[in-house]
């Protein structure tokens, strides 16, 4: 575990990114084979399909500390399982939703559908979503305190 | 004793002693007048007990869950919101309503002990309800009050008094529907900025003390392991430890009943800390209504909920979120 | 008014995107008025889309177009070139600034039979 | 205890030009449960693997992440390797530093906590890896073929010719199909029935095929490998075993006012038939709606006249059950019911048809024995029209709102075989586009102008109207910009074509997807065009998509191929990342059913104890590993968190955010 500095270090926010494996995690892929950049810190985890991605997880990760949340799927008609992206986008714009009802602010989490032609979309996808993270800074709202205790010490 | 009252006793009396039921599921008389609670009657003698008055907010279809599972067949008592609860019920396949006898009952609004309390009456020993007026009589006298001001919360915004189900009915008076808007609330919520929402539900939601009571009472929460309790979740919490795992569980709860939840108020009825649990659950119902066309769970006893559907045409999330579209 | 304004005016009041025409020519094939018309209806779908907006200004045909709606009606791919006609008609009136036909001259024995779009555009139509 | 090594790859200097391995394996060596840490040029090389196995060998590992390129290019390899030496496949994690870290970071020090991130959170889900195991499921050697059309035929024929069985089940009382309809085929003018009645034949013959006419699908159960289906046979009145295909009956039937189906019901039938000469089977069957037995009791001349005794009015409809391993559907098309065009005028009429109706008209065999009368007056027609789109690219409510594929082509076929077979008619086509991709197809369509002096107007028709018993037909010649009117003796109508409408209880049955117009939906639009999305079920001609012969055949050809590759199998491999229910926690709600795309989820009532002699019986849903394709959708809808997904559970991914998150 890092050392906390006297110096405090320009605040990085943390990003997960749960990208399908049939479009968008080859679309990042393909982000990668042509050396389009993004921030190093959106970190990207593998999942069959947008639609295996739990309300919960997304919450697991507020909890953690993330500080934005982004779901990569299929572009809608086009999910490698059919249907799967069709029931993303309804628990997606629901949970969101109500997040922000919550309190949550809105541009931290987010739901986008990059193909696995669109290197050049997954690019600028998440280079757009760093930025915006960036401006709002540190998950405060929605974030486990003790985790955070537990970091600091 | 109230008509309605009499009838209901009469009805139980009869499938009773001519056993074309085994049990009844109704209200039973507590301590005072003002405490019924649910109860199964199993005897004509127990029937003595039985209660149908102003204060039988409970809604009895989650009983059924528990009692089908030791057999026989079932009579129960079901005001028109709880019907829809017992449609949801029978369409997740946690009732069966071949075993169960649905007889649906007049009601005019459920009353509520803590407003009438507040209002300096205690000692309750009957109420009448007079049109829009409530006469409750006390130890220490009669007070009379406009209905809304006693009203149950769920009651004031009550969504419907049409019978999603009813094998037979018992209904003497007209039941008039309530011209509340249930969604005000929410609304209201909606148009404060995010900071506003926060505080909000953070002074609300640090109430919590994590009873479980309106995850026992919910008719949507029949999970024979909740995530809650379920190690391999990787969401099991017991005890709230600070704000955030109240605003966790109350999300997830929120987000499991979606799309099934009936919108029965009952979780805010039982709340002892008194939060505002209804404001999250109709939060989702009025999403759906907005972007998927108008939808009440448990108006049949069959058929795919919002969340188990889709169409081609549904909003992108963002868009959805930032409230740019609406169901055509 | 720039030409790009007068191109997404005319498009708005037609209601119509002409992107959505595939050049099938069944609108014209049906109209009634062909004969009279300077400028077809398919062409008036065909300029709007090419931003042709003087040649659509300029057109006698906007005069001759009986509003029947049976190009609307016949076309497959949910085009208006009555609408875009009508479209044009309104500009154009609307920068001569005339007066057209009052209700009370319209004669009592055009009654409920006559459609009441008819009677719109008669209304916009002919100068008094 | 877990005993995890860690491979960091340099991948040459694709990765170790940015990050920098050295330290990542260093980092990553005092990670609780990492017994192994070490970095390597090519880990993909034959080296890299021989690293990898005698790590595992030595270092008796439970776990193994590469970190290394993309997933998808060399998991299947470093699991290949790992299986050699004996650890589970499913064990192995890779934490994609190239593709994700090194071609995208500039930054060496950045790229480098990166990677040092991304390796921890695989290591994160390695340790909640099970090892999983193919499941394997049996495979009933037979196929069924819902459709005897030439789609069907050509299925069965192929998959018979590889010496499996198969069942064609037709709706109709024989086999052939539309192409048997047909008179000649485009782009060669050979006649439709010269090719295609063999390959009939050749399915009778077969001992393969066995061919079930006049029969339906009425239930389908089961899954890729273990179909069980129930057919319904429908009550025939004939003994098809007895009937010789005589036609005694037929002649002797009073009831001959029944309208001939195969003929487009331009002409009659008796209420006995055989629908056309080559059928097959060529055995007769009664139209219980028109047969005066069945109907009123007083008849029965056919029975009295049968030499075999083949006729039985007391036949009622039989339901026989067979297993399949595979389902191959060839359900086929029928034109769009255009009588709301009022514009054509077609029911209003006589001499307004179809395009297929005139290929009856045309076809020796037909109404008119080959020679082209109007309905109207039989004579010959002088002047003859042809629209086409007609119902096609059409959004309105009457049309439908894709191109039929085939119209310009037979549109081009009719209006040649007319100009060579009565070279006095004057034959004119409207048109939007000629479409004619395919090889000899545009060709075939500028013979029709070039040669046979087909009039081609590009424009539409407006209106068809009968003037003096001529139709007029009014269009527009957007070439010329003019409106022209053309003085017709018949109009024929390029009719839209649209899936056979049985389709969708079929589709029903097999949990296949279809898509807004009715076309079942292939599993991959480019890669996978022949497989519907629920495995074991094949798609083949029109069902599909429009196509005309020779693609359906392919289709057809494609489609068998498939089926053999799956019948040579004694048992199919599953893929073992697939969903689970736990079932004490299982509610039988039935959600997760419901959003499952492959009907994977079944639910039955199993028997709980309860503690103290006690049992309890719930509902609670079961996953067929060998249909389930490993999505996930189940497991978020389930809310009480009994459905989870192998290799992708719940708790690793919330272990791969916690360990993002870890700061």
């Amino acid at each position: 575990m890092q050392e906390v500095t006297e110096q405090k270090k320009e605040y990085v926010p943390t990003i997960v990114a749960f990208c399908c494996n049939w479009c968008s995690y080859a679309g990042a892929d393909l982000a990668g084979s042509s050396r389009l950049t993004y921030p190093a810190n959106v970190k990207i985890i593998r999942v069959p399909c947008s639609c295996r991605v739990n309300p919960m997880f997304v919450l697991k990760a507020f909890q953690r500390g993330a500080d934005g949340v982004i779901l990569c799927g299929c572009h809608p008609g086009d999910c490698h399982y059919v249907t799967g992206n069709y029931y993303t986008r309804r628990r997606m714009s629901l949970l969101f939703s109500f997040l922000n009802y919550m309190g949550i602010e809105k541009e931290r989490t987010r739901v986008e559908w990059v193909s696995a032609a669109e290197g050049a979309k997954f690019s600028a996808v998440m280079n757009d979503f760093a930025k915006k993270i960036n401006e709002l800074g540190e998950n405060k709202r929605l974030q486990d305190l003790r985790v955070k205790e537990e970091r600091d010490e | 004793m109230n008509k309605v009252e009499e009838l209901i006793v009469k009805r139980a009396r009869e499938l009773l002693s001519s056993k074309e039921v085994d049990k009844v599921i109704g209200w039973k008389k507590g301590e005072f007048y003002f405490d019924p609670s649910p109860a199964v009657f199993t005897s004509e003698e127990e029937l003595k007990d039985f209660v149908y008055n102003g204060f039988c907010g409970a809604n009895l279809s989650k009983y059924l869950v528990q009692e089908l599972k030791k057999g026989g067949k079932i009579a129960v008592f079901l005001k028109p919101c709880d019907t829809y609860s017992f449609n949801e019920l029978v369409k997740e396949h946690r009732v069966d309503k071949n075993a169960v006898k649905v007889i649906a009952i007049e009601c005019q609004g459920k009353l509520d002990i803590e407003k009438i309390k507040e209002k300096g009456v205690s000692a309750v020993t009957e109420t009448e309800e007079n049109g829009e007026e409530v006469i409750v009589s006390s130890l220490y006298g009669s007070a009379k009050f406009r209905k809304e001001e006693v009203l149950l919360e769920k009651c004031l915004t009550c969504k419907s008094k049409k019978f999603a189900v009813a094998d037979e009915t018992i209904v003497v008076n007209e039941m008039k529907e309530t011209a509340n808007d249930r969604f005000s609330g929410v609304e209201e919520l909606e148009r404060m900025s995010e900071e506003e929402r926060f505080a909000f539900w953070k002074g609300e939601l640090s109430k919590c003390i994590r009873c479980n009571a309106c995850r026992n009472v919910c008719p949507a929460c029949t999970c024979v392991k909740c995530v809650f309790d379920n190690n391999a979740s990787g969401m099991a919490t017991k005890a709230p430890a600070d704000t955030f795992e109240e605003q966790m569980f109350h999300i997830i709860r929120a987000y499991h009943v979606a799309g099934r939840c009936t919108d029965c108020g009952e979780c805010s009825r039982v709340c002892p800390q008194h939060i505002p649990l209804h404001l999250l659950n109709r939060k989702f119902i009025k999403d759906i209504n907005r972007l998927y066309g108008d939808f009440q769970a448990g108006e049949a006893d069959e058929g795919k909920n919002p969340l188990i559907e889709y169409t081609e045409k549904d909003a992108d999330p963002t868009a959805a979120v930032n409230g740019e579209v609406r169901h055509a | 008014m720039t030409k790009q304004n007068q191109i997404e005016n005319i498009t708005r009041l037609s209601g119509t995107d002409p992107k959505k025409c595939m050049k099938c020519g069944k609108c014209s094939g049906r109209c009634p008025a062909y004969k009279d018309m300077d400028i077809k209806p398919h062409q008036f779908v065909m300029y709007l889309e090419k931003g042709k907006i003087e040649k659509l200004l300029a057109s006698k045909a906007i005069w001759n177009c009986l509003s029947c709606m049976e190009c609307v009606e016949r076309c497959p791919r949910g085009v208006a070139p009555a609408g875009v006609v009508e479209a044009v008609r309104d500009t154009v009136k609307r920068a001569i600034g005339g007066n057209g036909i009052k209700a009370e001259d319209i004669p009592p024995i055009v009654d409920e039979f006559i459609p009441q779009q008819l009677l719109v555009s008669a209304y916009r139509k002919y100068n008094k | 205890m877990q005993r995890i090594g860690v491979f960091i790859c340099w991948c040459g200097s694709n990765i170790a030009a940015t990050v920098d391995v050295e330290r990542v394996s260093e980092a990553i060596k005092s990670e609780p449960g990492v017994v192994f840490s070490a970095n390597y040029q090519y880990m993909c090389s034959e080296n890299g693997q021989q690293l990898l196995r005698n790590a595992i060998k030595e270092y008796h590992l439970t776990g193994v992440v590469v970190g290394s390129c993309s997933p998808r290019m060399h998991e299947a390899t470093f699991r290949k390797a790992a299986e050699a030496e004996g650890l589970n496949p499913y064990m192995v994690e890779i934490a994609n530093i190239r593709e994700h870290c090194s071609w995208i970071h500039k930054d060496r020090e950045e790229a480098t906590e990166k990677a040092i991130i991304l390796v921890r959170t695989a290591i994160a889900k390695v340790k909640l890896n099970a090892p999983l195991t193919a499941g394997e499921s049996p495979v009933t050697k037979r196929a069924l073929v819902i459709g005897g059309g030439i789609a069907g035929i050509q299925a069965a024929l192929d998959i018979a010719e590889a010496g499996f069985e198969v069942d064609i089940v037709e709706k109709n009382p024989t086999i052939g199909g539309r192409m048997a309809q047909l008179d000649k085929t485009f782009p060669t003018l050979d006649c439709a029935a010269c090719i295609l009645t063999p390959k009939m034949v050749d399915c009778a013959q077969s001992d393969k095929i066995d061919i079930l006419t006049y029969s339906e699908v009425e239930d389908v159960k089961g899954f890729v490998g273990n179909f069980k289906v129930k057919i319904r046979r429908k009550a025939r009145f004939v003994d098809e075993t007895k009937c010789t295909g005589c036609k005694i009956c037929m002649d002797n039937c009073p009831s001959k006012k029944g309208l001939n189906e195969f003929n487009m019901n331009l002409n009659n039938r008796p209420a006995i038939y055989i629908p056309f000469a080559q059928a097959i089977p060529n055995v007769a069957v009664i139209d219980p709606e028109q047969c005066l037995k069945l109907k009123s009791g007083k008849c029965g001349l056919c029975q009295k006249k049968c030499g075999v005794g083949a006729i039985d009015y007391t036949m009622t409809d039989k339901i026989i059950e067979r297993e399949y391993g595979a389902i191959v559907v060839a359900t086929g098309f029928r034109p769009i019911n255009i009588d709301k065009f009022n514009e054509y005028g077609y029911s209003e009429n006589k001499d307004v048809i179809t395009s297929l109706e005139l290929e009856r008209l045309m076809n020796a065999a037909g109404p008119t024995n080959g020679v082209l009368l109007r309905p109207s007056d039989n004579t010959h027609p002088k002047v003859i029209t042809f629209i086409q789109c007609v119902g096609s690219r059409d959004l309105t409510d009457c049309g439908k709102p894709y191109c039929s594929k085939i119209c310009c082509m037979y549109t081009a076929k009719h209006a040649m075989l007319i100009r060579e077979k009565y070279p006095d008619t004057e034959v004119h086509v409207f048109y939007i586009d000629v479409r004619c991709p395919g090889k000899n197809y545009d060709e075939f369509y500028r013979r029709a102008c070039e040669q046979y002096g087909v009039d081609y107007i590009k424009g539409m028709v407006g209106k068809v109207y009968n003037q003096n018993g001529k139709l007029m037909v009014q269009g527009s010649n957007l070439i010329e910009n003019e409106q022209v009117t053309i003085p017709s003796d018949l109009v024929v109508l390029a009719t839209a074509i649209e899936p056979e409408p049985s389709v969708r209880k079929i589709a029903t049955l097999l949990t296949a997807s279809i898509d807004t117009n009715n076309f079942l939906t292939e599993a991959h639009p480019k890669l996978k065009p022949v497989e519907s999305p629920t495995a074991g079920v094949y798609l083949a001609g029109v069902c599909q998509g429009p196509k005309d012969i020779p693609e359906t055949v392919s289709q057809a050809s494609a489609c068998a191929a498939k089926v053999i590759g799956l019948l040579v199998k004694d048992s199919l491999k599953t893929n073992p990342c697939v969903a689970q229910s736990d079932e004490s926690m299982c509610n039988g709600c039935s959600q997760c059913a419901n959003v499952c795309a492959y009907g994977a989820i079944t639910y039955i009532d199993k028997e709980f104890r309860l503690g103290g002699g006690k049992t309890e019986t719930r509902r609670v849903a079961y996953v067929n590993p060998a249909v389930c394709q490993g999505c996930g959708a189940c497991t978020v809808t389930c809310p009480s968190g009994a459905m989870d997904l192998k290799g992708f559970a719940s708790k690793q991914i919330m272990s791969e955010v916690e360990e993002i998150c870890r700061k």
